[in-house]
């Protein structure tokens, strides 16, 4: 009804853009940082793009940036 | 009869509601809140406020008494109940004023009140209607009796537990749940014998089983009583106290009766069925992102079926603001929502037992340990006893993290971060952590399932 | 004369060695531990488990001699030395024993006796050459003072002041870092008078300026004295006290003066710059995999420049087990230790101050919100005051978390966390806090800085 209507508008009005950053948890971004992995590159495959410990593990494993782990 | 209009309107004024109303005005909504009684609610009021103080009252109670321990010379003389009772309410209206402050510097309009919804985007208050383009339940919860068992006298609820004026010289509790443990350990640490009476077959029966056991352990050293796996059948007053007889045919007498079998939701004669909400046993049901199902109608805190926690209630409020202003928000789970139980030794837990994550990844999937806090420095320095449990998915995340121990409450905020967050055990081992300190002890878990334990076997 | 070989030996079992004994032996090597005193070393005997200790024991004080604010009749009769010293022994045997009992379960070889380095592979014993494929050194610090300044009579380091067998009526600390406030706290507690001097412009230097400013704000509040900026020129005793002269001719004086200006690395003459090891100022030098340079040989702990702290010892032992076993383990930066002071109020804190946070990723870069305790429930019921800061980059992680307030230490595990796997506040927010915790105030301080404050404006 009207309440419904109401409530898409002012959604709309009231989108806030979040900063654009790899979307992944931190103990993640972590591990990507420790091998090497540039999350940029890495597509998402969890909830809503979530970048999961699989994909930055398959993407240490695949890129060449496998050995990019500091020393 | 008046109207007004806003955004977003809120009936209830307590942890969810008005969490919901102060995140709405963050994000540039208008807010109606309706509040029959004082904001804060259950928890700032008759709840998690007040039974804390008392708590903290009996830790240092027990620290007087011990003191002979630790080297100091010290006697304890008794509860100065008067006292008790200003430093508790000092807590509250130092927080009750600090919280009208905030909400009226953020410009949240508040509507003083008894508020009934009568149309899925009114509220009338009064000969006021408050219309709002969404609308948002939170109305929480009251204290739950069982049937047939007549709140009065010295059968009485947390409510008239916190107003006592004098510490009972012997208190019988049916519940061994969060409420009801909480006041067996304050009352103790008071001075009073105190038995509970609780029809499952553990104290805390929502925890770990080895948690659950810990505890009764440890009352029983305290010298609290309790009978488990027994029901409740009747009981009578008369002018000295109160008979409890139990279905086995057991009686217990005490001077007053705690009734604290749980919270039924602040629902009925609400008109929330009437505006096409689902109600069940009283709750309010809703999707996972909290709305009702009638468009631009949404439920937050007790009401909704779940834990009842003033932060799950916060959490909620905030979820629903953001989600009318379509940020989508990430929902957290029950599960993944930190529960403590501040009773001495203290009890606190995220995630999922070690039976239920064995059910839900598959018993072979899943490794725990327990860590002792006997191996902890710090824990001994405080003279407590407990343990650390966590449950891992095996080359999985931390699904679960248990834990019982004088203070231990304080140690779940880093357990939360790692169950939300499906940290591996793995991916915690590197930061060895602060030495010495009872962290270390979920610290030396974590080591363990990573298969490098330390202050281990 | 008598060889023994291993995989690795390690000269030295206090915090940093026995932890490298310990994963080494588990990575399936084998391991020959030279110590010359006590397994368990500085922390054990001397340092983080006695003062720890005797802080319980002035918290127990405090808590019988406030114990009316919170409504609980207790006298403080004083402090009872040899039952504190019982209880502070207690626990150092206890843990000293379960400290040896795994040692020896984990199947380590224990070689007592001093040791000197030889050559780069081994360490002599006596009349024992002990033989290392790879040599690990830990010897740890002493107490240092200051030139011209002899410790002796009523010039005491920790090691006496833990040893005293009776409260001092009147003590003077020279130095106002960790070591020093932490005495402070206990003797005011225990009933001294205290006054501290400290060179530098603040108690605490090493932390941030603000938490330094409340520790003063909180010590005097205490009547803990301090003098600050002036340094100490010379001391004289006699039958009954010291008299303590500082640079601008103030003197105090003092029944005891206590010297914490700092540990110093236990290396001199034990065979290190001869086996190729660069030495500065008494200190290893090595690369930030804790190599010495020399192959095969290593440093950690309190003798590796940096932070002096227990916690550290065990991670770089575990972190040289690990990188010996080919492991690659990742590093962890001093900035990212947690560290944590235990005087009242505590201080805890984790990463870059904002000052140095602004250094180091731009002045503009960088944001910070400090949560003050006094909104947080947790911390009015204890009735404790301070505050909780965080530092992050803008748009970016969480760099810096600094805490002041009675119990926030145990707050740092969190924050270790978050810091060292570089969340950004965004990540936290949407777990709302268990309630009512201190946890919360930390959870309050992620909120602003994610942009949606609850209990703060
Ligand atoms: C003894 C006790 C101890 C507790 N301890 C803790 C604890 O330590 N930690 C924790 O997390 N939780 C604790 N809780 C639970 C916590 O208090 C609740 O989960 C929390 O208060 C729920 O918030 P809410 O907003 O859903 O409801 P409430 O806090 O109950 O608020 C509902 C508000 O709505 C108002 N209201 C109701 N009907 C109407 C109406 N028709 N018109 C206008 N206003 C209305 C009420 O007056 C009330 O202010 C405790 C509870 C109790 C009873
Ligand atoms: C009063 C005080 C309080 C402290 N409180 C804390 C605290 O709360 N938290 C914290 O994290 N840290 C604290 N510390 C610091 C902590 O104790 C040290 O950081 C830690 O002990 C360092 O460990 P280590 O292994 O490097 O050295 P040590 O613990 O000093 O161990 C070195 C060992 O090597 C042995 N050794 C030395 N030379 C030889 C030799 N030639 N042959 C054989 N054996 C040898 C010594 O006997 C000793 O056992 C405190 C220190 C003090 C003094």
């Amino acid at each position: 009804g009207d309440a419904a209507a109401a409530a898409t508008t002012v959604a709309a009005e009231h989108v806030v853009p979040r900063p654009e950053r790899p979307r992944s948890t931190p103990p993640v971004r972590k591990l990507a940082r420790d091998l090497g992995v540039d999350l940029e590159s890495v597509p998402g495959t969890g909830e809503r793009g979530l970048i999961t410990r699989a994909d930055v593990e398959a993407a240490a494993s695949a890129g060449p940036a496998a050995d990019g782990r500091p020393t | 009869m008046s109207e007004q209009n806003f955004d977003i309107v809120i009936l209830g004024g307590g942890s969810g509601g008005y969490a919901a109303a102060l995140r709405a005005v963050q994000l540039g909504f208008t807010v109606g809140l309706v509040e029959k009684d004082k904001l804060g609610g259950t928890c700032l009021h008759r709840g998690c406020i007040p039974t804390k103080a008392l708590l903290h009252a009996a830790e240092i109670a027990e620290h007087t008494r011990d003191a002979a321990r630790f080297g100091v010379r010290a006697t304890f003389e008794g509860i100065d109940v008067p006292a008790v009772t200003a430093y508790r309410e000092g807590i509250i209206s130092s927080k009750y004023k600090g919280l009208q402050g905030l909400i009226k510097a953020r410009g949240i309009t508040v509507i003083e009140g008894e508020g009934r919804l009568v149309a899925p985007n009114a509220v009338q208050v009064g000969d006021q209607r408050i219309v709002g383009k969404n609308v948002i339940l939170a109305t929480g919860s009251y204290s739950r009796s069982l049937p047939g068992l007549e709140i009065g006298g010295r059968v009485i609820t947390s409510e008239q537990a916190l107003e006592l004026d004098f510490v009972p010289g012997k208190v019988a509790i049916l519940g061994g749940g969060v409420i009801g443990v909480e006041f067996a350990s304050v009352w103790k640490s008071f001075g009073a014998e105190v038995t509970i009476i609780e029809a499952l077959p553990h104290l805390v029966p929502n925890e770990e089983e080895s948690i659950s056991k810990q505890l009764e352990r440890a009352f029983r050293k305290r010298g609290i009583e309790y009978k488990l796996g027994v029901r409740f059948q009747s009981v009578s007053q008369h002018d000295d106290g109160v008979v409890i007889t139990l279905e086995n045919g057991d009686t217990v007498e005490a001077e007053l009766l705690l009734v604290a079998v749980g919270r039924g939701p602040v629902t009925q004669g609400l008109g929330y069925e009437e505006a096409g909400v689902t109600v069940d046993r009283g709750f309010v049901i809703t999707d996972e992102r909290l709305s009702t199902g009638v468009p631009g109608l949404y439920a937050v805190g007790d009401i909704v079926p779940g834990l009842q926690l003033a932060h799950r209630g916060f959490q909620q409020g905030i979820f629903v603001a953001e989600e009318i202003a379509g940020l989508n928000p990430i929902i957290v789970e029950d599960v993944n929502i930190p529960k403590i139980t501040y009773c001495e030794p203290e009890i606190a837990s995220i995630g999922y037992s070690e039976a239920k994550a064995a059910e839900k990844f598959g018993a072979d999937q899943v490794s725990s340990y327990e860590y002792n806090l006997a191996g902890n420095g710090k824990s001994h320095i405080l003279e407590t006893s407990g343990s650390i449990k966590v449950v891992r998915v095996n080359d999985g995340p931390v699904v679960g993290v248990h834990m019982i121990g004088g203070r231990v409450g304080e140690l779940i905020g880093e357990a939360q971060l790692a169950v939300n967050w499906e940290a591996y055990p793995e991916d915690i081992a590197p930061f060895l952590h602060a030495h010495p300190t009872q962290n270390e002890a979920l610290g030396e878990a974590f080591l363990k399932l990573a298969d490098k334990p330390l202050h281990a076997l």
